[in-house]
């Protein structure tokens, strides 16, 4: 039996096994080092690697960010967190016009190995500057691989396959999964960016989710089995590159889709994959495609309007019964 | 440095900080509960800082205070009893539980907003100065910030634009030693992170005591008047310590032996009992306004726990000027 | 016969109009005072309205938009030019955060009647960091409006109506229709923020288009017009409110969807116009929905390369005539 | 001021800032005949802050420069002919005409780029340092800026992390007096926005001459020198002036009369003449070195203008590790 673990210390032990392959693995960020990080999730780094390559710093995110490049370009591979994904407002520079260019803008000449980890996404009561799932942001910026885990196997093999990568990898890490347990992964664990899991295998509906989404597509599920209804859960991982073809194949299968996701409607990932699917699963399709989505208000502070705007088990269960009533 | 303030104000700044200490504790105690969800920063220790600023500013005055900001929001004059309720996540919240402890705002009271991302707010306090300067009102807004935002771009910006515009801005920062865990020493190399920056755009700056709300009081004053007259932004640098830890349960375990202790024996509300020592004030006096500021502080506990949820159709409300959210037509 | 001028000239004329009505709007910038801006955008304004309405600032996006901010939250209408549309990622943060949650974090207590003017998109031969069409950023965040007018009549009457609207504006001027001349607008003249244009009437297909993607809808359907095809050309002019109706009813005579945006198809905001078509249009289809969007790479500097990356009238076509082969 | 390079070395720096000059009035010209499209800034006044600099620099060294930033490609060793062929988007351009005018680069000379958003490099050019110091290879990055970047948030926080973690680069700001069209002295409060904000990070600074590539090669060298054994960054403010508008064909009215007539007399390239002639090297080998780089500059257009135009397939690679672009699979 496998061991288990939790998402947040899949994150250290991911980043852990990378530091020890490769001495040019470093960390910066605000209070990831004795303190272990905000939600713990470089705890043990510290005391492993020291302080040399366990980087505290001031509140500079641009710096952060900023330095991180200049590290990259050069021959060294930071890992760079941002405490909140909110706070990538701060630094957006970094990630929009200067770290996924720099490659194209030099004709191929330089090349920006990084990670940047941050702790996305709401339903902590956090309020509206600490709860925003921003992966759309970074969906919009081409050069920027996009990676989203949904369990602590995938932390750590998305960790290892963001941090060997010579591409820039933003790192989205869900809040609200920290504390979810699953099977730690084998030694030496990759999962290759860009592949989509079947995380539910199903013939009647296709949900495609993300990181949080994940769990509650999975509860859909399993609530929508007890009538006998087999619905697919297609957790994306990346969404950059994208996995349409898994995506596609399952819609060939169940010509039905619901896409779950914690980000606004509008300007949503959601977006992108439904219209692949109505361009290209055109014919595919028996019914509307559906998306679950956050509504357009920042993120309420008590959890009972929180619960108001972010998706919920209900709301994806309301939306396939909807669907397969189609 | 003159010291102005009577027996009388003096006692009444008194008990504003012992109505705060007590809405602190009593947060805390309901974090502990459970019945505060979320997070929340306490500013236990830094009473004197907001009670005495709040003192020297004109009601109409803007302040912008930060996610540790609860003592702010009280001093400008939001009531015990609306702040916990925003933090117990009630209908009678100061923001209707939608923002949250990190946002309190009053607006009525000229307490425009606590802000979460560190530094942010420096700028918007300067656009408020702008704003009273072409309006000719004659008002001075004001911005509280931790030592940990010296360190962030926004307060450059915030700065030079604030003094080549000679704006009517106070730049107060609350240097209470630490950011989250580590400490600002550490991740900066002037002593005075705040001070040590404002001759980098020709700007005054006074390292003051902060804990004392007295010397608050004076260099805000002085600071403002200065401001009014157009003389532009001063950058204060007020020492204090935030008795609990971070935020939440943080247990400060980072702290080195002594430290709390050695600020404990400094704290503001010791400080004001010292003080009114000094002025002859009867210990009776003292003790009746703990007394009332305990009622009150009791008083907001019942209130807010009383209250009602939130209605949930509230969460989509207040997004924009019709007060909806739709983002289609 | 009405005047005819530039939509350069538009947005000076469209901020002078709401200056000489409401003594509260005021004009920050970086070179937007005797300079006139680096677009000549502002024009004439520093000359009317003098120092104190006009300000230049130092190279400072961030206190820029945040003292608009705070200024709109006390009395004044702040009209903020941020000079290249990709420098928002250095002040996004008040974007993202601070501008689009105040209202609602505050329960209704604060607002923030401000505008946010930038110069958008490519086809200049700017490069990578002066070219981009950055308006999926603002789509994504909740609390924003997002103007990008596409004539100088309309630049006129949304400026009008952005100014005058208690909800923040980010508004898009595309840089590429600037030289471009039309109509000017009679005085007085408002364009409610949310309402879509026909910009053309046609009953054969539908073309979905935004600032500098207009004209290109335009040539594309006289191209066609010219085969007997009738397109219609939906010019959006907002992003949010995004008025979905005109577009449902277009496509509920046309049943063919064509959307044509200068962003990356990934993220780009014709996503989330396909989505909600793939669900309440569903039955309006006769073909898939297609889009036309700029490739996912950084702009490149040389206009043979650019022109692969962003739409033309070509890809237009090519388009079109697919769809219409369906 | 020690300054000691000879007459041999000397005479080889005006050869390359002449060479710059020259590549810069072709690009000036190619402009105007709608060769060069759409933007470009041109550096000439600012040769002897790139020269200098490079010839106190390892060539391992890393220089991170602004769009303004032909001569400190070619000072690194970035050749004319591969600039002109970027600037008028041609396939041997030094990015393959993706980046243009604004981003020349040339890492194998360690000229890790040209950054077109003001200010953003400052934070790079640290990151470089921080990674030589990892990496114990005792090089140096150097970020060069202007004056309007002084400004910016990301100075900041570039000056205080660098200064804290004790980084070896350099910042050296080419106050030119001008942001675009706006002098910089109506937005900064301080005489030198650069040097008079280094003491906010204790960081040590020095304003010089930047038309002088003697007193410029002398003070990186010492700089450099300071950094390599740990002494942390140095902020270097050289003063010098654009001769040109801002861009393409800003015609730069909002210069005072006479301004650019004084500076013109303290030309960079008359300035080493004079110091040659002082070193006793003959008028005739100063006119050969013109003479040999007005022939570098004329076969570089040469070859620029018969150079093939980018092959549009180019369009789509260069994005990922992999050579391509594409965003799904
Ligand atoms: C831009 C940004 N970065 C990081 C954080 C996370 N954070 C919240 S509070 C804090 C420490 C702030 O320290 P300081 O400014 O000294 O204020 P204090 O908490 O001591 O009152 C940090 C890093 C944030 N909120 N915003
Ligand atoms: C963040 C940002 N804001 C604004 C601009 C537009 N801009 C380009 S150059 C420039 C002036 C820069 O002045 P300075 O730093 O003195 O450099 P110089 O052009 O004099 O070499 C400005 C405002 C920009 N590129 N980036
Ligand atoms: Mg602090
Ligand atoms: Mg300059």
């Amino acid at each position: 039996m496998a061991d288990v673990i939790t998402y947040r210390e899949a994150v250290s032990e991911g980043i852990a096994r990378e530091m020890r392959r490769d001495p040019s693995v470093v960390c910066l960020g605000e209070d990831i080092g004795a303190a272990g990080g905000v939600f713990k999730t470089t705890a043990g780094l510290f005391a492993e690697f020291g302080p040399d390559r366990i980087k505290d710093t001031p509140i500079s995110e641009q710096a952060i960010v900023g330095m991180a490049m200049g590290a990259a370009m050069t021959g060294v591979r930071p890992v760079a967190e941002i405490m909140f994904s909110d706070f990538l407002a701060c630094c957006w520079d970094y990630l929009a016009n200067e770290i996924p260019k720099m490659r194209y803008m030099t004709g191929g000449q330089v090349k920006v190995p990084l990670v940047v980890r941050t702790a996305n996404g709401g339903g902590l009561g956090f309020g509206a500057q600490h709860s925003q799932s921003v992966e759309n942001w970074a969906l919009a910026v081409p050069g920027l691989k996009v990676v989203a885990p949904a369990t602590p196997a995938d932390v750590i093999g998305l960790l290892a396959a963001a941090i060997r990568s010579d591409d820039p990898v933003l790192f989205f890490e869900h809040k609200g999964l920290f504390a979810s347990k699953g099977e730690t992964a084998p030694d030496g664990h990759l999962v290759p960016l860009g592949q989509a899991a079947v995380a539910r295998a199903g013939s009647d509906v296709t949900i495609v989710a993300l990181a949080s989404t994940v769990p509650l597509a999975l509860a859909a599920a399993d609530e929508l089995a007890e009538g006998g209804v087999a619905a697919e859960v297609v957790d994306l991982r990346c969404l950059v590159p994208l996995d349409m073809a898994t995506v596609l194949a399952s819609v060939g299968k169940t010509s039905r889709l619901l896409i779950v996701e914690e980000n606004p409607y509008q300007g949503g990932w959601g977006g992108t994959v439904a219209s692949v699917v109505a361009d290209e699963g055109f014919e595919l399709l028996d019914a509307p495609i559906r998306r679950v989505a956050a509504e357009c208000v920042p993120l309420p502070f008590a959890d009972v309007l929180e619960d108001q705007v972010i998706p919920t088990t209900a709301k994806v269960v309301a939306a396939l019964r909807s669907l397969l009533a189609y | 440095m003159a010291v102005d303030i009577g027996a009388r104000d003096l006692l009444g700044l008194y008990e504003q900080m012992s109505v705060i200490r007590g809405t602190e504790r009593a947060a805390h105690d309901l974090f502990l509960a459970g019945l505060v969800k979320g997070t929340t920063h306490l500013a236990a220790g830094h009473e004197a800082v907001a009670v005495g600023a709040s003192f020297a500013l004109r009601p109409d005055d803007y302040v912008f205070a930060t996610y540790r900001g609860h003592h702010h929001a009280m001093a400008r004059g939001a009531t015990p009893a609306e702040c916990l309720a925003e933090l117990m996540s009630k209908r009678t919240g100061v923001c209707k539980a939608k923002g949250g402890s990190m946002h309190l705002t009053k607006a009525s009271a000229g307490m425009l907003g606590s802000y979460a991302i560190v530094g942010a707010h420096l700028p918007m306090a300067a656009g408020a100065a702008w704003s009273a300067k072409l309006r000719g009102s004659g008002q001075v807004a004001v911005a509280f910030f931790g030592d940990g935002a010296t360190n962030i771009g926004a307060l450059h910006e915030a700065l030079n634009l604030a003094a080549v515009w000679a704006l009517p801005v106070l730049f107060i920062c609350e240097n209470n030693l630490y950011m989250e865990y580590t400490p600002i020493g550490s991740v900066t190399a002037v002593a005075h992170p705040a001070a040590d920056r404002a001759p980098a755009y020709l700007l005054p700056a006074e390292v003051i005591d902060g804990n004392d709300v007295a010397v608050v009081a004076d260099a805000v004053r002085r600071a403002a008047a200065r401001a009014r007259d157009g003389g532009g932004p001063t950058v204060l640098e007020a020492l204090t310590y935030r008795q609990f830890g971070h935020s939440r349960t943080d247990p400060a375990t980072y702290r080195p032996a002594g430290e709390l202790e050695s600020w404990l024996a400094r704290d503001p509300l010791e400080l004001a009992r010292q003080r009114l020592a000094d002025h002859g004030v009867p210990q009776a006096d003292i003790a009746a306004a703990d007394a009332r500021a305990a009622q009150v502080v009791a008083e907001a506990v019942a209130a807010a726990k009383a209250a009602d949820p939130p209605d949930p159709a509230d969460a989509l409300t207040d997004v924009w000027a019709d007060g909806g959210s739709a983002w289609r037509t």
